[in-house]
């Protein structure tokens, strides 16, 4: 330990927080400025409901039980003349308890379906328990809030829906540049050179930074949309156009 | 002459914790002097939690310290019992708050010994990597609140300054800024989100220009000094004797830590500094905190340097068995050693899941620790000696 | 009667009443406060006669250090709350004893000097030292000689025995005093460093 | 003695007045100097500190006014009633007393007393009995620890206090408030250079600003109220509008005190060493009055820089323990206070 000079700790101490005084706060002024949650956020769970097959799954694995399900069954008349009649479930309530619940997404890695969905809104407090449990609804409109997955870090292994989505296009876009070279006999070259940026353009991932297109943001707004729906909807649309743009550009380019 | 009385009508519930506690009652005829019987807790703003500490004061000299414990009983363990082991970990990250990631770890830790899983590469750096942070978390938590109590206001926002943006960069890949429940069994949930390991290299960089902020605001002070050398003094057999670990063992000199002595995911690869002290005061209990986040930083350094490429999980049947069968996994918890002895019967649950808790051993050697100090030195120790109360008490 | 007369004697009366509460009062802290509105209340009467000087020397030497030692004594006792018995019988004695004292002083002043009104005038400040530290010099230094003797004889009552005192506050070889601890063996994984025995600061 | 701006002919108005201007005062000057620590100390913590009460947090504490006197005045079952209910008030009524004699600017003064100094230091030791009134009918073990702490600090720490203000006295040669701030403006250092009692005292300063730290139980010397070990000693059981006089008492105090620091040491009005208030016609306002303003601005300024150095004090340090205090106190201060007070009659014999 460096000899010190005794009390220069304390003077030490005092320019610190004379110099912490003069910098800016770092304080969020929470209601008037949102917080720009990740898209991995745990705010509240949102059901699809379409895409729900009530299987009960969630509610049986909940840690807590705090999902509430009931349906019924329904008889659907055969399509062909002399088939059996089909039964389906068709979904009365799903509820969930948002007091008794701990947020350990169980219920959403479990569902086969993909009916559930973590969305980042946060903004449900009440005034009363008994209005923390949300109907189908409610937890059908936190839909609009669900962003888009992250983009996974480099060198991550991809989910395996994308994988085999890529391999399938690359198999197609060889097959298509395959067949380009076969039919296009006179020149050779020239096809090749356009066969390669298609191939590579699906694997190639752009990389966006992701911001609000203002444009469809107001007139979301202007709509009556929320504005969590609208910002969505809005980052959405820029990124799409974004995309667009820069693989415009690269083909220009090229 | 010394004589012990049994307190009679004390305010305590009849039949509590406490009851009937030995009050002393020294001298003699006119000069008799009587101890003042003191409720710390379990409502105190130095106990950060509900842990009560009766004790009995001769003036302003503690005279004998009880921990009473048990305020915030939960049930972890048996309430594991009758979960999956996917809840589980839900469940785990719940009693120890501030160090979520390792608690989860070490449940799958065990039972991917058990059932003698091998977990990918990229996983078990990634379960480094937010190890390491969450210890970043907890000591930061430390570091303000022991300031706190010493009644140094400032460091405690400060720290929470910086908790807040390593808990935003935990919440953009696990979801959660406190329970983050991001270990499955044979890996992780899933990958980390584009732009994690950037972000994490540029905060190690900022954490530690603000933990120098610290040494500045703290170690250096000379009242900060005044108020914790020489107070609270644990010696090694001591600490040993109760089974204290962590960085309240390491502040006596020995340096027994998990990572290096049974390193477990990628430990044995990279290089752990494990800073210990000279004399066990609340001073060096400090400094090791401040030194442990340096030391924790310089891992995280070395595991961006090193991730691998790969997948994070390993296909597991849909409902996780873990064979019949016994195990003791020990892991490295940021407040100290964390045991997890899981004893299966081959059910999707555990038969019993028992977990050895710092905080608990921490606790325990308070009774030696308070002995004959100041009431004001009371809260230096408190302070110092690391401690959650939902840890003790599960 | 001029606005004089009446606000003395309505200082009168309140420091006449709460002394006589100090004495009746069965709660012993209650009568340590009522002596704090008697000490006030003959404060208020030297402000009256115009020693100023004297009035804020009561305040800040009887209110300000005397009444609050007494407050702290019984503070580090039980202090307990509500009334007490009275723990002598020798209210009796004491009685006759103080109805005495008043009685031969107010012979005396009546003595001294009988129904000639003295004019009322300011004391000023600088008369008061000149006549402590000039006319008085020797008594003065004697008194404040006892005091000082009464002090010293104090603190050596209280003076601890050597090695039971506290720590000392900023002690300096702190540093050089702190003990190396033995080394320990912990590198024997391969890969691992060697804790230091130091904390890096 | 200098003439008062309000020695108007009729005594009684002149007594409403200065009366209404003390109570006045009394009631702002804690708010302002409470609105600086609420700010100051956010910001040193890289806070915002409050900013939805009006513009920037300005009404947060008229606001807590208003909330402490809807609060439920609860007065515990086994509290001494009486003297548990008049604590605040004695903790409080001294340092409104001592408002009466501080010179805030030329002319700008209840009562210039010919013992000034020593009747501020005389009221405001009077305070402590509030606190121990407090401390001990609240019958709680934390109340009364705070109590006792509170009385040993208070006894250890008023010699520096008077100790340092004396050794000003003696340089000024007048026990006047007013007369000091006069002494300063004519003092000059080797009859050259003007300067305030600060440099010449600059030893007396620093007991007498530390001192004052231990009086009003102010960070790094908060051990009496410590909120992590005793939860704030003597306040503990306090709620309500009674809690809210402790505060009130609290910041005043720092008001009271910080102004005495100014007029005794840092040259009261005047702005600069040497340099005289303006003191021409503005407008319709005489010369007279504008120069009582600008010396209330400036005073106003010099107390709320001491009170900022007490804010910042409390944003950085620890508190020290009791018994660190103690010695801190009878081992250093005392003896540096006669030590300071030996050099200074020295010289004003020599001289």
């Amino acid at each position: 330990m460096p000899a010190t000079l005794p009390q220069i700790g304390l003077l030490k101490g005092l320019a610190l927080t004379l110099k912490t005084m003069l910098k800016p706060a770092t304080t969020a002024q929470y209601p008037h400025v949102k917080p720009a949650l990740p898209p991995r956020s745990r705010g509240v769970i949102a059901l699809m409901e379409e895409n729900c097959t009530v299987c009960m799954l969630c509610a049986r694995e909940c840690p807590d039980w705090c999902i509430y399900i009931d349906s019924h069954k329904e008889v659907v008349p055969p399509k062909d003349e002399g088939a059996r009649a089909r039964t389906r479930n068709v979904l009365d309530r799903f509820a969930i308890d948002f007091a008794l619940c701990m947020y350990c997404g169980i219920c959403i890695e479990v569902c086969p379906f993909d009916a559930l969905f973590w969305s980042p809104e946060f903004e449900y407090s009440t005034y009363s328990i008994r209005e923390l449990t949300h109907e189908k609804e409610q937890l059908r409109a936190w839909m609009d809030t669900v962003p888009a997955p992250p983009e996974l870090e480099v060198g991550a292994e991809l989910p395996k829906e994308i994988a085999d989505g890529l391999a399938a296009a690359r198999k197609a876009a060889e097959q298509a540049s395959a067949a380009v070279t076969a039919a296009a006999d006179a020149a050779p070259a020239a096809a090749k050179e356009g066969a390669g940026p298609t191939a590579t353009a699906v694997e190639e991932d752009i990389h966006v930074e992701v911001q609000i297109d203002q444009a469809v943001f107001d007139q979301l707004i202007a709509e009556g949309k929320t504005e969590r729906v609208a910002r969505a909807k809005a980052k959405a649309a820029y990124v799409r156009a974004e995309k667009a743009r820069i693989r415009a550009e690269r083909e220009s380019g090229q | 002459m010394t004589d012990t009385l049994l307190r009679p009508g004390s305010g305590m519930l009849p039949g509590g914790p406490g009851e009937g506690m030995l009050v002393e009652v020294r001298g003699e005829g006119e000069l008799r002097t009587q101890d003042m019987n003191l409720n710390i807790g379990p409502q105190h703003p130095a106990t950060h939690g509900v842990l009560r500490v009766v004790i009995d004061l001769d003036g302003e000299k503690i005279v004998r310290a009880t921990p009473v414990i048990g305020y915030m009983h939960r049930g972890f363990e048996k309430l594991a019992e009758a979960r999956d082991y996917r809840q589980i970990i839900a469940l785990v990250n719940r009693h120890d708050w501030l160090s979520a990631f390792c608690n989860e770890l070490g449940v799958a830790l065990a039972v991917e010994r058990m059932m003698e899983l091998e977990v990918p590469d990229r996983a078990e750096w990634i379960r480094v990597l937010m190890a390491e942070w969450n210890r970043v978390l907890n000591h930061l938590m430390f570091v303000g609140s022991f300031g706190l109590e010493l009644g140094a206001i400032t460091p405690v926002f400060f720290a929470f300054r910086e908790r807040e943006d390593i808990q935003g960069l935990m919440e953009s890949a696990t979801g959660g800024r406190l329970h983050f429940t991001y270990t499955r069994v044979g890996g992780l949930k899933e990958d980390l989100p584009r732009g994690f390991l950037a972000a994490s290299a540029k905060m190690t960089r900022n954490v530690r220009v603000r933990n120098s902020e610290y040494r500045d605001l703290l170690e250096g002070n000379e009242i900060f000094k005044a108020r914790t050398r020489k107070v609270g003094i644990l010696p090694p057999d001591v600490a040993l004797d109760y089974g204290v670990s962590g960085p309240t063992l390491h502040a006596t000199g020995i340096a027994e830590d998990a990572r290096v002595t049974e390193p477990y995911c990628r430990y044995d690869k990279v290089n752990v500094h494990v800073p210990v002290g000279a004399t066990g005061d609340s001073y060096d209990r400090f400094q090791i905190l401040l030194a442990r986040i340096d030391a924790s930083l310089d891992i995280i350094d070395q595991v961006l340097d090193n991730i691998p490429p790969g997948p994070v999980n390993v296909k597991l049947p849909k409902i996780v068995k873990a064979p019949e069968g016994e195990i003791y996994v020990r892991t490295e918890n940021p407040l100290g050693q964390g045991g997890y002895y899981l004893v299966s019967d081959g059910k999707k649950n555990p038969w019993r899941l028992k977990m050895r808790t710092p905080s608990f051993n921490n606790i325990s050697a308070m009774s030696y620790l308070l002995k004959d100090q100041l009431l004001s030195d009371m809260i230096a120790i408190l302070g110092s000696v690391f401690f959650v109360v939902g840890d003790v008490d599960r | 009667m001029t606005v004089i007369d009446v606000v003395m004697l309505a200082v009168a009366v309140l420091g006449g009443a709460s002394a006589i509460l100090v004495v009746v009062s069965r709660n012993v802290v209650h009568a340590a406060l009522y002596l704090v509105v008697a000490l006030i209340s003959v404060a208020g009467t030297f402000l009256l006669l115009g020693a100023e000087f004297l009035a804020w020397t009561q305040v800040l030497v009887y209110v300000g250090a005397v009444i609050v030692l007494i407050l702290f004594g019984l503070m580090l006792t039980r202090a307990p709350l509500g009334p007490m018995p009275q723990d002598n019988d020798h209210t009796r004695l004491a009685a006759a004893l103080s109805v005495a004292l008043f009685g031969f002083l107010a012979v005396l002043i009546m003595q001294a000097f009988g129904d000639t009104a003295l004019p009322l005038s300011v004391t000023p400040t600088a008369a008061i030292g000149e006549i402590l530290y000039v006319h008085w010099a020797f008594p003065f230094m004697v008194l404040g000689f006892f005091l000082t003797v009464a002090l010293v004889g104090a603190i050596v009552l209280a003076r601890r025995e050597e090695g039971e005192g506290p720590e000392p506050l900023f002690d300096a070889e702190m540093d050089s005093e702190r003990p190396t601890p033995a080394p320990t063996d912990v590198s024997t994984t391969p890969g691992v460093t060697s804790p230091s025995q130091e904390i890096r600061t | 003695m200098t003439e008062s701006l309000l020695a108007l002919d009729n005594v009684w108005l002149a007594l409403l007045l200065k009366v209404a201007a003390i109570v006045g005062f009394f009631l702002v000057a804690p708010l302002v100097i409470g609105y600086i620590e609420h700010k100051g100390l956010a910001h040193m913590q890289a806070r915002l500190g409050p900013m939805e009460a009006a513009f920037h947090g300005i009404g947060q504490l008229p606001a807590d006014g208003i909330k402490f006197i809807q609060k439920e005045d609860i007065i515990p079952a086994n509290a001494d009633k009486w003297v548990f209910s008049l604590a605040p008030g004695v903790a409080l009524v001294p340092a409104m007393v001592i408002l009466a004699v501080i010179p805030l600017g030329p002319g700008l003064w209840a009562e210039d007393l010919d013992t000034g100094v020593f009747f501020a230091l005389a009221v405001s030791s009077v305070s402590v009995i509030g606190i121990l009134m407090a401390a001990w009918s609240s019958a709680s073990k934390y109340s009364l620890m705070g109590g006792i702490r509170a009385a040993a600090q208070l006894i250890a720490y008023e010699l520096p206090l008077v100790l340092g203000a004396a050794a000003v006295v003696l340089q000024a040669g007048t026990m006047s408030l007013v007369g000091i701030v006069e002494a300063q403006n004519d003092f000059r250092i080797l009859g050259v250079v003007p300067m305030w009692f600060v440099l010449p005292q600059a030893l007396g300063f620093l007991l007498f600003f530390v001192a004052s730290l231990a009086e009003l139980s102010r960070p790094p010397f908060d051990m009496p109220i410590a909120d992590s070990e005793l939860i704030f000693g003597h306040m503990t059981e306090y709620t309500g509008l009674r809690y809210a006089f402790f505060m009130l008492a609290e910041y005043a105090g720092i008001v009271v005190l910080s102004a005495l620091a100014v007029v005794l040491f840092l040259g009261g009005w005047y702005p600069l060493p040497g340099v005289g208030l303006p003191s021409f016609d503005v407008l319709f306002l005489p010369g007279e009055v504008v120069a009582a303003l600008a010396g209330f601005a400036v005073t106003m300024g010099k107390i709320v820089a001491l009170a900022f150095v007490m804010i910042w004090f409390r944003a950085t340090f620890p508190r020290l323990r009791e018994d660190q205090l103690q010695r801190i106190s009878w081992l250093a201060f005392i003896p540096l206070a006669i030590l300071n007070i030996v050099v200074v009659a020295v010289f004003k014999v020599v001289a």
